[in-house]
């Protein structure tokens, strides 16, 4: 085009050249420094994938530097080297250049590879936080205006505020909430999920260095969402951890209210249950995921259909294997249940009490 | 008759009229210029469509809810 | 409410030229902005078609306990109503187009006849499925939601459309439109397929699928 | 309507038609259906409305100089934050940058007698201020709190103030909506003859970009609100949990709109800055072509991006993996803009007037903020840095050091057109100056805080924040200060300032062959036009424009009605 042959040889001056090899070593010291930099310094690591997020985060600081670096200098250069000067005719015009196809072309490609890399870099990390282990320690964290519960196995209601944990061990964190959003961040620990209500949002980590961490509210939760910071504890020799989980234990064992995350506890009486009021129960807190009670076994909206299920020949054992019967429905209810057919969660996270178990299954039984 | 049965019998003379005549108005639209009748070539089968659905599910093949009318 | 007869009223002074040529160019912008603003409502319906469609799919089945199935039989019945009237519309823009203003008005007539069966048809079903299950609005849950707020807005944009080919039939029967210079009409028969074919959508994804 | 006809038959869009220019007060600076009057009034509108939006940001940082909060109580905070957010989201720099900027300059820059729809643009304009009203009177009824996001379901237990506040961004959207509509017409079917595409100046690219943006998008925000009126107003459960709606689902809606609102609030302000380069530099803009195409390409991106805001929501894990890389993608564009500035720098004669610093300073700081945009898109980091201070640092890099940047180097930049006075050049600079350094004081601490465990929304916190809240915040008084300048400067110079004269820059874009400020009817005869203005050392490349600083050739007469 005629704009392009318009436009003059451009030669590059030894002052850009010169400004050009200062941006680079800059550019470098201030990858080796960010690479050197220990981050844990400011912000201790106490888990695994803090580690490799930190390591994509200071990829993204090294490279970003350079980028940085070159577009200020040569902002900075350019401004002064082409400036205006006193000496310049009024109507004098710069250099009449208009476009050069091979520098556009490369900055839109080093750009792209760089994206790319970085895109693998990322991706590869996630893939790592998302295969942490699924194993181990099962808790589940639950949201409330402003506070935290959290409930463990083998443990009777819940444990407020504090969470403690063992080092080294997996762990699978079950996040919901009660009210509103909240979120549940671990800075130490560079993972944060929010706590949606009528949502189950799933962390894992193993934590590795013992020591007392800041648990963080990061969603909007209403008037004291800035008080909504408790702790979480890694302890050492696991035998510490046992203790303060059997101390609770014992401490709870009474509270009839809820059972624990992952199961647990003396199975709950079924005498006296209302079928009445477990019908009212089921339509607020089963037919999300088990669709109406008219649905049969194969009618699955995330777990199955329950007409019939104290009562269907095509189904004479329940999910978990065992028989039919009332008390081991009221079981599954208990403990939850996690297997072929997907997961459910326990009565505890369903926020259900013995009694409301005792109603379901009361109303269940009248679903024949 | 029940007005349920006349609905239905309606509903697929209507459709097949309807369909009938947007397909009419399309061909005879088919080579008007202008930005407007480019448009109204679209929704003339669109509608066309709209009928034919309609005619499917007055003879209960398509129904709400997973096909069950 | 008749045309005295098949000759149209011509609008005096309006037969220059130049004239001519403006208005040609100020219909263009009008022809596009209007069709802009048809793609924004589109996307109106879409964001709510959007809503409909996440809340049906997440996870709690479809459809939600205790709502029962919808009488597609009516709904089929009155869908053709409506997209009988896009037919209509059409004829009388093309009558206008040709200069049979008879025939024009007749078609035009028809069309608002028919949208309005349309509104009496939604009117009765909401009726009967209001009677039927006993619901009211919040009552119904997400079911009733989607349902109610994604046809009650096509329901309005209909009647919107009634008032409009009203309107625009008041307006040539007093002679504001020539057999070259209409683009009210124009616009009415857009607006009006528009509602026909989101109706398209709507009865499909709440009918049929 | 009234239909009047002159001169000679160009062709190419409504070029001759002229309507009576109004001769009442009321008619020519009130109800006025020009569009330079309406973009003059939207833009003093938001500046009112920056005011007292940037009231309310100085008593957020006031109380957060102390970690117990110095000031309010948590509630009076939430409900500042939620407010100042808003107001300068939808009343600020929205209006500013399409209403107010694009209103003015782009119909000039096109050779546009008016917009294509003079009434319309009118109604936007008059949907505004009351709807702006509205959203501050939510202060009597108790204000939304939920910040300008308002996620549910807090936003369902909110004060009513909330229903006020989406019935007031509702009416917002719809001006924004019939904006929108307005200029994409106006830009397809009203350029001057000879005005191709390749010819537009790049802020009319700009908005050439950004008009779908409003006109789409600002819809499907309309719904979100609409739904949640109707769900907060009469209980149809649309978000509510325990009704079996999904308060992810808002998420989704709102962001389908508020990921495409940052680039509205981000490309007209890369226009400006794509038309202040060039001028201070004596430059072509290099690469013409990869900005203007950039432009389109972020607008595309910009929807299909959205749920990178909700990489912590519980998205489904495959589905976080596109966002994140579509994300990524759009710093290839961005990038191209940044490098094709700096090489339109390379080689100049550049003269920095105060409109030319605010550019300069542009780039610098909306390169840091772009940078901390690829950071967050990367899930793995965003699982830590959402939600906290960082957020905060990256879109106030975005929206302030960009956006209100650009905004401010906009003003100075056409302040003479528009007024026909120069603004105060040392008051200028002590303006940018100070509201540079302000700036960057006030924000970069807030990168250090989130990353080490600082939430946003917070009205106390941990003890061992407060010296770098203290620093942000007595920052934060210098970047008033440095406004406080600038609005004095502005008033002062209406009066006092020195003539302007059509073009004082020397500028070559249409509107300022023209007199300052244009006339009703902006242009005598309709320029052909027939290269792009960026040549420096060439003529201008117009034809037709001979008389229109010539006193004794006489006005384009609009036939009366």
């Amino acid at each position: 085009m005629a704009v392009e042959n318009r436009d003059p040889a451009v030669k590059l001056e030894r002052g850009f050249w010169l400004v050009t090899a200062v941006l680079a070593v800059l550019s470098l010291i201030a990858v080796v420094a960010t690479v050197l930099y220990p981050v844990q310094r400011l912000l201790p690591e106490a888990a695994i994938p803090a580690d490799q997020i930190d390591a994509l985060f200071k990829f993204l600081v090294a490279s970003s530097s350079v980028v940085f670096i070159f577009v200020i200098g040569y902002l900075l250069y350019f401004s002064l080297a082409f400036r205006r000067r006193s000496s310049d005719a009024p109507d004098a015009v710069g250099v009449q250049i208009h476009d050069s196809q091979s520098l556009e072309m490369w900055w839109t490609i080093v750009p792209t590879i760089f994206i790319i890399v970085l895109g693998i870099f990322s991706i590869k990390i996630w893939y790592g936080i998302q295969v942490q282990p699924n194993s181990g320690l099962v808790v589940e964290a639950i949201g409330h205006q402003w506070f935290y519960d959290f409930r463990y196995p083998g443990v009777h209601g819940t444990i407020p505020n504090e969470m403690h944990l063992p080092a080294n061990v997996p762990v699978t964190l079950h996040t919901t909430a009660q009210d509103v959003i909240h979120s549940f961040w671990i800075p130490a620990i560079r993972l944060k999920a929010d706590m949606v209500p009528g949502l189950i949002n799933t962390l894992r980590f193993t934590p590795t260095n013992p020591g007392r961490y800041e648990i963080i509210c990061t969603e909007f939760c209403g008037t004291l969402h800035g008080e909504m910071h408790k702790q979480v504890v890694v302890i050492e020799p696991q035998a510490k951890f046992i203790a303060w989980l059997s101390g609770w234990k014992s401490k709870n064992a009474h509270a009839s209210d809820a059972v624990p995350a992952g199961g647990g506890g003396p199975p709950v009486s079924l005498a006296g249950g209302d079928a009445a009021a477990g019908k009212a129960l089921f339509a607020q807190k089963c037919i999300a995921c088990h669709g109406a009670a008219t649905n049969g076994f194969e009618k699955r909206v995330v777990g199955p259909g329950l007409d019939k299920v104290l009562d269907d020949p095509a189904h004479p054992k329940l999910v978990d294997g065992n028989p039919a019967t009332p008390e081991n429905v009221a079981k599954i209810l208990q403990n939850g249940y996690h297997g072929d057919m997907g997961q459910m969660p326990s009565m505890g996270a369903n926020g259900l009490s013995a009694k409301d178990v005792a109603n379901l299954v009361a109303y269940l039984k009248t679903l024949k | 008759m029940d007005i349920v049965r006349l609905e239905r019998v309606v509903a697929v003379v209507g459709a097949i009229v309807v369909a009938a005549a947007a397909l009419v108005a399309l061909k005879n639209d088919w080579k008007t210029p202008g930005l407007e009748n480019q448009v109204f070539k679209v929704m003339l089968g669109l509608l066309a469509l709209g009928a034919v659905l309609a005619l499917f599910a007055a003879i209960g093949v398509l129904g709400n809810f997973g096909g069950k009318a | 409410m008749a045309l005295a007869s098949s000759s149209y009223p011509v609008a005096g002074a309006q037969t220059h030229g130049e004239v001519d040529r403006l208005y040609a160019e100020t219909r263009d912008l009008r022809l596009n902005g209007f069709l802009l603003f048809m793609v924004s409502d589109l996307v109106l319906f879409s964001s709510f078609i959007f809503a409909y469609l996440y809340l049906r799919n997440s996870g709690q089945g479809w459809p939600p306990p205790g709502i029962n199935r919808l009488d597609v039989a009516f709904a089929a019945f009155n869908s053709v109503v409506l997209f009988g009237s896009g037919t209509t519309m059409h004829f009388a823009l093309e009558n206008w187009k040709h200069g049979h203003f008879m025939k024009y008005a007749n078609w035009l007539i028809a069309t608002i006849v028919l949208g309005v069966t349309f509104l009496g048809g939604q009117g009765y079903e909401y009726y009967t499925l209001m009677a039927r299950l006993h619901h009211t609005w919040s009552g119904s849950g997400i079911f009733g939601a989607s349902f109610f707020t994604l046809t009650g807005m096509h329901g309005l944009h209909v009647f919107a459309g009634v008032c409009f080919l009203t309107v625009l039939l008041m307006q040539s029967v007093m002679g504001k439109y020539t057999p070259q210079k209409y683009f009210g009409l124009t616009a009415g028969t857009l607006y009006w397929h528009f509602v026909d074919v989101i109706w398209v959508l709507l009865f499909s994804i709440f009918y049929l699928i | 309507m009234s239909v009047a006809v002159h001169g000679e038959v160009h062709g190419g869009g409504v070029a001759d038609h002229i309507h009576p220019e109004p001769q009442t007060f009321v008619r020519k600076y009130i109800f006025s259906i020009d569009h330079k009057i309406i973009g003059i009034q939207y833009i003093i509108t938001s500046f009112v409305f920056m005011g007292l939006g940037g009231l309310l940001a100085e008593l957020i940082r006031v109380q957060l100089m102390h970690h117990s909060g110095a000031l309010v109580n948590p509630d009076t905070y939430n409900e500042l934050y939620s407010i100042h957010g808003s107001t300068m989201v939808w009343l600020v720099i929205i209006p500013l940058l399409t209403g107010g900027f694009g209103n003015f300059v782009f119909p000039l820059q096109i050779g546009a007698r008016d917009v294509a729809f003079p009434w319309l643009n009118m109604v936007s304009f008059w949907i505004f201020p009351p709807a702006g009203l509205m959203l501050y009177s939510s202060f009597l009824m108790g204000a939304p709190v939920a910040g300008w996001t308002e996620y549910p379901p807090m936003s369902l237990q909110g004060a009513a103030g909330t229903s006020m506040w989406a019935a007031a961004i509702f009416l917002i959207g719809v001006s924004s909506t019939m904006t929108g509509i307005n200029f994409l017409v106006t830009l397809l079917k009203m350029r001057a003859p000879g005005m191709t595409f390749t010819r537009m100046p790049l802020f009319c690219w700009a908005q050439f970009a950004t008009a779908p943006l409003l006109m789409i998008a600002t819809t499907a925000l309309g719904a979100a609100l609409a739904a949640l009126f109707i769900e907060r107003q009469f209980g149809v459960p649309f978000f509510d949990p325990t009704k079996g709606g999904s308060p992810v689902l808002w998420q989704h809606m709102f962001w389908f709109y508020s990921h495409p609102a940052v680039y509205i609030m981000i490309l007209p302000a890369f226009g400006m800055i794509s038309e202040i380069l060039p001028t201070f530099a004596r430059k072509p803009i290099f690469g013409y072509k990869m900005i203007a195409f950039s432009s389109v390409a972020i607008a595309l991106l910009g929807f299909m991006v959205w749920a990178h805001h909700m990489f912590t929501s519980g998205l489904a894990p495959w589905l976080q993996l596109p966002f994140m890389i579509l994300t990524f993608f759009i710093a290839i564009p961005t990038g191209i803009k940044i490098f094709s500035w700096l090489t339109t720098l390379w080689g100049g004669k550049i003269q920095f007037s105060t409109a030319m610093l605010f550019a300069v300073g542009f780039i610098a700081t909306f390169t840091f903020g772009g940078i901390t945009g690829v950071f967050l898109a990367a899930v793995p980091f965003d699982l830590h840095a959402h939600g906290t201070y960082f957020i905060v640092a990256h879109l106030h890099y975005v929206l302030v050091g960009g956006s209100l940047m650009a905004i401010l180097g906009g003003v100075h930049f056409w302040y003479p057109k528009m007024s026909g006075r120069m603004m105060n050049e040392t008051l200028g600079k002590w303006t940018f100056w100070l509201f540079f350094i302000g700036f960057n004081g006030t924000f970069i601490p807030m990168h250090w805080l989130g990353l080490l465990g600082m939430p946003r929304r917070v009205a106390t916190y941990d003890p061992q924040f407060q010296t770098w809240n203290i620093v942000a915040t007595a920052f934060s008084f210098v970047m008033t200060a440095a406004l406080l300048l600038f609005f004095i400067n502005a008033l002062y110079s209406l009066r006092n300032g020195r003539k302007a004269g059509p073009n004082p820059w020397n500028a070559r874009t249409l509107e300022w062959q023209i007199p300052s400020p244009p006339p009703y009817y902006n242009f005598k005869h309709v320029p052909a036009v027939f290269a792009a203005p960026y040549d420096f050392a060439e003529p201008l490349p117009y034809r037709g424009l001979e008389g229109e600083l010539d006193p004794s050739v006489p006005a384009p007469v609009p036939a009366g009605h």
